[in-house]
């Protein structure tokens, strides 16, 4: 070598510059995108929160928050009560939780502690599928083939209920519940599964004892992103659950949820400016306070649950 | 907090072992002399016999301290300790085969000599004795103070060691009928001689063990 | 004395071992349950699709007469869609995450950045629906062109693909950057050459998904009003446009059953579309990803 | 008239369309022939429904907004506010079908005052008996399109003259969620666009409504075009700005539009007007450009 | 699948010691897929000593003392032929329980892997799967085993703290006492101290020890030296043979195969 | 921040040697947050020796050694006093460069911790970020650096594969040939063969011998027997405080602290 | 693989170093056998000086081999070649002594006696030298068929030594005024003897060192 790689870097130090600038805009530019991310939230308050004023301007915000009923079309008494379209929400949440969360998790714990890693290989790219076929396709099955099903168990079923798309929207999160819980699983290190296997454990008794507690805050975690899936979904609900506000319980009426009025506005024919209108933003508005609470709380039970290894 | 209490337990036991074998070999000095004395020829054949038993727990201590080497991999004063119980037992064996080497000459010298033994002779013993018990607690308390005490003690062994010899020559030169008991004698002066040389080596390397640096006592 | 007692712990084996394999049939029914599903979802969408899946189908424009109709508009608008979303949400997304992970302080401020994400991934779907509608194309004036959709697409994503890339670049190990650093290297150069791409794979294969999430999105673009007909592609990102989801649910809603099959050959470009997507993030996972 | 204005040159080839959803297809129909004729022109629609493409074409976004409904006095008032001058054409019928499922033999025709009763809110039917006496004591099951369309719109005004419609009744956005549910519920019944009952004709039965001169009408082409079946037939509207008329393009596309929008609205299942009311919107559309 | 292929002459190198053994292996072999990993090791292993297993990396160690639980069928690929009788029983015999056997054979992992719960529930985490419910004798048992584990005093004010707030040391004792609890006969360790710094790693050492009296205890090392302070006898690997296996001091002082010699003086192949 | 405290007298055991010291650190305190991890350091570091740091887990070993390369200071609680001079110059100096001076003193860690890159782009990484583009240098960097790790023949063949595909040591020394490409005068090793098996850790431990004609070489390590093996020097640690400074041979045979001894015969405290 | 090149390099040179030692105290005891013939007093002198060094090198040769052990954690038979090392520079130390006894005895007897030295103490410095030749190949080529050799060696030395002690002793009986002179002599024969049971324990040693177990060729 004719000069020393240490003398050349010596050399090139004293002829540079320009990393000095990169090294300190770097963080700057990086900053700003960050930034963007709060600037979206502030955004969607923004957004939200001018429109949201308009509309309690028209109607009392006690109504809103305590009617039971949602008659806004009527243009004689038109009534604005978001509970029966929470109620709505909720019913449809709470189904789809009670199939998606029992099956995403066997599906999980089956997946990560007893399948063999070619079927591991194999069955969660083809959940990952069932995650990505659109929704409206789901509603039609809820509707088709679901609710006929549905009537042949429970007859004098309506055609419109929360049963069916709630199962529906069930299924529709299975896979995101089992992939991310199947994650959370498989990244509990093996050699706590071997310290339990070798006191003489079970399989069963390693994954829900074991596994499942290490694994919890991850699980917690896809719950989460379950609900506010349920939450926010909108086509299948809109397709199977008819669009009748109701403030019920009952998983065999009809009812609608924020979201199925949100884009039942939009697509309609209330005129811009009415009331209608700005009602959307209403419902935007709580459906965004109620995710903020749901993930505050998500936070709060992960950190809580969360078995550090 | 002890650490390493088994290879501690090891140590102190090799220890107790090796002031037993010092133990063995006043214990046949004492005979030798007293067989040289009395020309108790069966006290004598006894002795040779029990070194063979000294030779034994040499090997064995050897063994012990080769085996506590291996597998301890013990540095600095640890390691010093297994080194000098190798150096000290071989140096025990020695005193043990002096023992037998005046045995030996008593058999050598017969029954029924007339010859007296130099009174001296005991004297050496004693000192010899002496400086065992001396080397025992120096060993056992790892305490070179007491070492150092060996160097003089082996001063007036070789004055008396000299002295003996002189006497001795100068009673063959009027008895030289006797030259060959005389012989024999003056070997066995020189035997508790090398005995006590031996015994100021255990001392040297107590001072080694405890300062890490190698000294000639003699 | 023995706390245990042996033969308790033997007779109760029995027991724990058939629970186990009991409850072993129960998961895989379960795991069984949703492919089934799939199964029989796909089924019904393939028998009324595949009758209407021809070439012509990619190359014609949506027509009146179910025959003639084709996919054309909705492919390009959702490709055109996705050149805009792609890389702003990437470009946004990573930077956000480099940003917390790599310069941010852990402060305050950070950690509300941090729940702001992580709320982010929680809105409906609808509600950027609504925040592209005032913001996009209102208030920037941008109508109803294809970039206000792609900044309404890349938003709703931008916390997908900030989490997933914070996730990429925590598991690079804190030993790379040490090596780096030990070598001289600035900041800057360590985070690009050395970070970067170990977080690649990772950074990538969230963010695909996240597209393909984004793709098959109907709500945010019915709200920002996305078109439904056009027989000419878009030129520039000033254009109207409209996406495959949007082409589906329109020809879903149309009275005449041909549609419906229609729709169903629609789907199936969207499914292979999603499972071409789905197949890279898995090629790029399984190929460049490194164990430490 | 082709276009011999100097301005078309620098103007661009465009017209934009949005608005409801029921007029969609036969503007999409439209748009498609003439995009065939004029290759270059373009012409997007959109389905923002009648009334978010009213407020479009308020913002002065659109060319021209499709409604299935005439503009009501708050868009008017916004539009002269925003001082845009425009045109209300008619383009076609819709004629709003009433039917039951196929296995219901009683249903052979409803007066408006029987409609009126049962889909009341307050009138307490129950029961088919409830509505004709010897019909028999099952429980109706209504179906209805979503509170926020045009067809529910009408129906309300129409029928109940603006009252709350029943509260049970089976609300859908979607036409096509109707047809399967009165196929499906034999005790159902509902109503909605034309079209979907031609297209579903085989599994669904169509009920004759008794007009105002006492006959009981079967929707069909003629009888709606005619006029005699109502008063459940409505027509369809585009409302075209008259700035925007004054490009070339958009004239051309209107003329054609309204030239073509008879064959088109039948090609897609809805009904043509009388072509008087084509040949007048033609040429109220030239007196705009003073043409 | 699991026969015994064939009968050839037992090696001298089978036992170093008449006493009672708890495990006899006889011609047993293992592959992973086509990789032969242990080839016809005959060893037999006595009660209440301590058996140290060394060799370079990859001879097979830890496949071995997995198979002696039978953890090594985790690998989808394994196959095996010949014996391996614990207390005189096949263990790869169909109506042996994977789970009995694992029940009396503890196992203690190369890096301390505790479970992320509090101390106690780690300790307790046996017991309770087999069955033992009663808070008293949970009780004891935690602190017997934490005890028998040298470790009770240290904790003692915490077993409700999580068990990752240990030091490795310490967490590799808490696995001790984990395995302890269920009062296994046998313990197999797979190189325990590795992943310890000198201090923790001589206290597991003198833990070893004293669990001899009461335990058969297995230990793969590849630090010679621990092999040589702690164990009874001593067993050479090497690709996947068992090249030497005698009493521990002759082993290491002297020796009978010069691969063994060439491997414990550092000169390996 | 950065002041000589006081001026306490020289303590003995700042140089075991009268030679060139490329190091020289005098009262260096360092402070993670409150906790006062290194006291009142004060040493020689000799040139083109290896030096052994030894002591306890969490004397402060690994502070010590990435405070000599200001490593220690991406950790933000920390504090320091006193100074280090390397070549005479204060590192603490603010015209002192970090990048400059990390440039000159390479480090090795204590994991194998090579970038999952091919390792031809292992070891051009310092050239290159320092902008090093020429691909004639780089071959011949390559070349020089692995051969000047002893791995060269090993993997000539194969330098485009990726580098986690080599074993445990050959990536230790990849990451040493790594650190040499930039020519460094100095090279700081934590523990560097505590995550290797007994062969690798010999390999590198011959490879640092070999290393010290070119090299000023600090290695921590708490493997005893590896100073004992390997060093000139060594350090003893304990509680953030030097010990004791000696020549190897003198620490392992004859140390003067009674905390010395006690820590190399495996007493401690 | 080679590894550990390092040690087996200082293994080597320890080797060597005894080897060297072994050569000193042979040419030692040849230089004072020479010296005993010859009277030759500056001779004896100088060789009591240089036993100084061998005791230096000896120390030296010690130091070494713990620091090997204390940094190389030897086991089994590397092990055993450092522990071997150190008994065997003691009996080398031990036969420069005796090397150095005879220069001793030489100048005690001082120049122009008259007494001839017995001429079969030249046969047995040469069995001597002979032996310690035998004992640097054994330990050279770590070859015990050629240890074995010693003890066959050492037994025709203490045959020769007991003929020469007995004709000694018949001489003085004749020549009583000698017998100072005759025991002068006598220990010289008998350190002569005892240099060869130091070889013999060298055998000794390399039997152990290559068979890991001790053994008394003695
Ligand atoms: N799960 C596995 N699949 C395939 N081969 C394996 C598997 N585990 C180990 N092997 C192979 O079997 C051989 C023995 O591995 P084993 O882990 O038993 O070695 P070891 O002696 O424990 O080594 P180490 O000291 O590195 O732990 C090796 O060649 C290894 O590559
Ligand atoms: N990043 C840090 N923040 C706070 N304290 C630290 C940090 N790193 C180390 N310490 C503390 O400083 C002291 C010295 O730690 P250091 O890592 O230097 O020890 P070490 O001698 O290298 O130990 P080991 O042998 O375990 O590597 C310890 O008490 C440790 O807890
Ligand atoms: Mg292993
Ligand atoms: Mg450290
Ligand atoms: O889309 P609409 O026709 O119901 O307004």
């Amino acid at each position: 070598m004719s000069k020393s790689v240490s003398e050349i870097i010596k050399e090139k130090k004293r002829r540079k510059f320009l990393p000095g600038y990169l090294e300190k805009a770097a963080p700057i530019i990086f900053g700003i995108c960050a930034v963007i991310s709060v600037f979206t939230t502030v955004g969607i308050i923004f957004t939200l929160v001018i429109e949201t004023i308009t509309f309690f301007n028209r109607v009392s915000i006690i109504e809103f928050i305590t009617s039971t009923d949602w008659y806004p079309f009527t243009e004689k008494a038109p009534s604005y009560g978001i509970l029966s379209l929470v109620s709505g929400t909720l019913l449809i949440t709470f189904i789809a939780m009670l199939v998606a969360i029992p099956v995403g998790l066997s599906t999980a714990i089956y997946l990560s502690e007893y399948a063999s890693e070619r079927a591991r290989r194999i069955i969660k790219p083809i959940l990952e599928v069932l995650a990505g076929v659109p929704t409206i396709v789901y509603g039609f099955f809820a509707l088709t083939f679901v609710t006929p099903l549905l009537k042949g168990i429970i007859p004098g079923l309506p055609i419109f209920n929360a049963l069916s798309p709630g199962i529906v929207v069930g299924i529709m999160i299975i896979p995101m519940i089992a992939s991310l819980s199947e994650d959370a699983m498989s990244s509990v290190p093996s050699s706590m599964r071997e310290g339990a296997l070798a006191m003489g454990a079970t399989k069963l008794e390693v994954a829900l004892k074991i596994v499942l507690p290490a694994a919890l805050s991850g699980i917690i975690a896809s719950f989460v992103l379950g609900i506010s899936r349920a939450i926010g979904e909108t086509m299948i609900v809109a397709v199977a659950a008819g669009s009748t506000p109701k403030f019920t319980l009952d998983v065999t009426e009809s009812i609608q949820t924020m979201t199925a009025y949100i884009v039942q506005v939009s697509l309609g024919d209330a005129s811009y400016g009415s009331t209608i209108y700005y009602s959307i933003y209403a419902v935007g508005m709580s459906l965004f306070v109620f995710t903020l609470l749901m993930n505050l709380l998500a936070q709060y039970i992960s950190r809580r649950f969360r078995e550090e290894y | 907090m002890v650490a390493r209490e088994q290879f501690q337990l090891d140590l102190k036991d090799m220890k107790e072992e090796i002031i037993q074998l010092a133990k063995y070999t006043e214990a046949a000095l004492v005979s030798a002399v007293d067989a040289l004395y009395n020309q108790d020829m069966a006290l004598a054949e006894q002795i040779i016999e029990k070194d063979k038993d000294i030779d034994k727990k040499e090997l064995d201590i050897n063994n012990k301290a080769i085996l506590l080497i291996a597998k301890q991999q013990p540095v600095a004063k640890d390691l010093r300790r297994l080194i000098i119980a190798l150096k000290i037992t071989t140096d025990l064996e020695r005193m043990g085969d002096h023992a037998k080497n005046i045995a030996n000459a008593t058999i050598e010298l017969g029954e029924h000599h007339l010859l007296t033994v130099h009174p001296a002779v005991r004297d050496m013993r004693d000192i010899a004795i002496e400086m065992v018990k001396v080397a025992v607690n120096a060993i056992r308390y790892e305490d070179i103070s007491v070492a150092g005490k060996l160097s003089g003690m082996d001063d007036s062994m070789d004055n008396l060691y000299e002295t003996i010899i002189r006497e001795m020559l100068e009673e063959t030169a009027t008895n030289p009928e006797k030259v060959q008991y005389v012989m024999q004698m003056a070997f066995s002066a020189r035997y508790i001689e090398r005995f006590a040389d031996h015994i100021t080596n255990i001392g040297e390397n107590i001072l080694f063990l405890v300062k890490g640096e190698s000294y000639n006592l003699n | 004395m023995n706390l245990v007692d042996k033969q308790l712990v033997k007779n109760k084996m029995g027991m724990r071992l058939i629970r186990n394999k009991l409850i072993k049939q129960l998961f895989l029914m379960a795991t069984l349950f949703a492919i089934i599903i799939l199964g029989t979802l796909l089924y019904r969408i393939f028998t009324q699709g595949i009758g209407y899946l021809d070439w012509e189908f990619f190359l014609s424009f949506a027509s009146r007469f179910p025959e003639e109709a084709g996919i054309k508009a909705a492919i390009i608008g959702s490709l055109w869609l996705m050149a805009i979303t792609a890389p702003i949400s990437l470009i946004l997304g990573v930077g956000t995450a480099i940003f917390l992970e790599e310069y941010a302080s852990k402060n305050k401020w950070t950690r509300f950045i941090q729940m702001n994400i992580s709320n982010l991934a929680g809105v409906p779907s609808i509600v950027f629906g609504l925040l592209g509608l005032t913001v996009f194309v209102r208030l920037l004036e941008m109508g109803r062109s294809i970039i206000a959709g792609g900044l309404t697409m890349s938003l709703l994503i931008l916390p997908i693909i900030v989490v997933a890339s914070q996730e990429a670049i925590r598991s690079v190990p804190n030993d790379q950057y040490e090596a780096s650093f030990a070598m001289g290297a600035t900041k800057w150069q360590t985070i690009r050459r050395v970070v970067l791409p170990a977080a690649i794979p990772g950074i990538l294969t969230g963010g695909i998904l996240a597209l393909s999430r984004a793709i098959g999105e109907t709500a945010p673009l019915l709200m920002i009003g996305a078109l439904t007909f056009i027989a000419y592609l878009p030129e520039n990102i000033w254009s109207g446009f409209t996406v495959m989801p949007i082409q589906i649910f329109n020809w879903t809603s149309r009275p005449q059953e041909e549609f419906h099959y229609v729709a169903a050959a629609g789907i199936i470009v969207l499914l292979v579309m999603l499972l071409i997507m789905n197949s890279i993030a898995v090629f790029i996972r399984n190929k460049f990803s490194k164990r430490y | 008239g082709n276009g011999d204005g100097s301005s078309s040159a620098e103007e661009e080839q465009k017209v934009e369309v949005d608005g409801s959803s029921t007029v969609f297809p036969i503007m999409e129909a439209v748009a498609e022939e003439f995009s065939a004729e004029n290759p270059d022109v373009k012409v997007p629609i959109g389905v923002s429904g009648t009334g978010g493409g009213f407020e479009k074409f308020i913002a002065g976004e659109t060319d021209i907004s499709n409604a299935s409904r005439p503009i009501k006095e708050e868009e008017k008032k916004l539009l002269e506010e925003e001082g845009i001058n425009y045109t209300e054409f008619k383009i076609a019928l819709d004629g709003l079908s009433v039917v039951v499922n196929k296995e219901n033999d009683w249903v052979n025709q409803l007066t408006v005052e029987e409609l009126n009763k049962m889909w009341s809110e307050e009138k307490g039917v129950k029961t088919w008996a409830d509505v004709r006496d010897g019909w028999p004591e099952e429980e109706i099951e209504f179906f209805s399109p979503g509170a926020d369309s045009g067809t529910f719109d009408y129906f309300d005004e129409v029928i109940l003259d603006g009252a709350q419609i029943r509260k049970d009744a089976a609300l859908s956005e979607d036409d096509n969620v109707l047809v399967q549910g009165v196929s499906g519920t034999k005790n159902g019944i509902g109503y909605f666009g034309y079209a979907y009952y031609l297209e579903n004709k085989d599994s669904l039965k169509v009920v004759p409504i008794v007009n105002s001169s006492g006959e009981a009408i079967t929707p069909s082409q003629e009888t709606i075009q005619s006029g005699e079946y109502e008063p459940l037939s409505r027509p369809m509207f585009i409302y075209v700005k008259h700035e925007s008329l004054k490009n070339d393009t958009v004239y051309n596309f209107t003329k054609y539009a309204l030239e073509n929008a008879g064959s088109m609205s039948e090609a897609v299942g809805y009904v043509a007007l009388p072509d008087s009311t084509y040949t007048d919107a033609l040429n109220k559309l030239d007196e705009i450009t003073e043409k | 699948m699991l026969t015994v292929e064939r009968n050839r002459p037992m090696a001298s190198s089978i036992s170093p010691i008449k006493d009672n053994s708890i495990y006899t292996v006889r011609n047993f072999n293992l592959w992973y897929g086509a990789d032969h990993a242990l080839n016809d090791i005959c060893m037999d292993i006595p009660t209440n000593k301590v058996t140290a297993i060394i060799g370079p990396s990859g001879c097979g160690k830890s496949t071995y003392i997995k198979a002696l639980n039978r953890m090594v069928e985790l690998v989808p690929s394994v196959k095996m032929t010949g014996s391996i009788d614990y207390n005189g029983q096949n263990i790869f015999n169909p109506k042996f329980k994977v789970e009995e056997l694992r029940t009396s054979v503890g196992m203690v992992f190369q890096k301390p892997n505790p479970f992320p719960k509090s101390i106690y529930e780690n300790v307790v985490y046996g017991p309770k799967i087999h069955g033992i419910k009663k808070k008293q004798i949970l009780d004891e048992v935690v602190e017997k085993s934490l005890k028998g584990a040298a470790l009770w005093d240290e904790v003692k004010d915490r077993l409700h703290e999580n068990a990752f707030g240990l030091s490795g040391g310490q967490q590799q004792r808490l696995c001790i006492a984990r395995c302890l609890a269920i009062e296994p006969d046998v313990i197999l360790m797979d190189e325990p101290t590795s992943a310890l710094d000198p201090i923790s790693t001589l206290k597991v050492e003198e833990l070893v020890q004293s669990l001899k009296k009461e335990y058969s205890i297995v230990i793969v090392t590849h630090n010679m030296q621990q092999a040589a302070r702690i164990s009874d006898n001593t067993a050479f690997f090497l690709n996947g043979e068992v090249i030497e296996y005698n009493k521990t001091d002759q082993i290491f002082s002297n020796p009978t195969d010069k691969r063994t010699e060439d491997y414990i003086t550092g000169r390996f192949g």
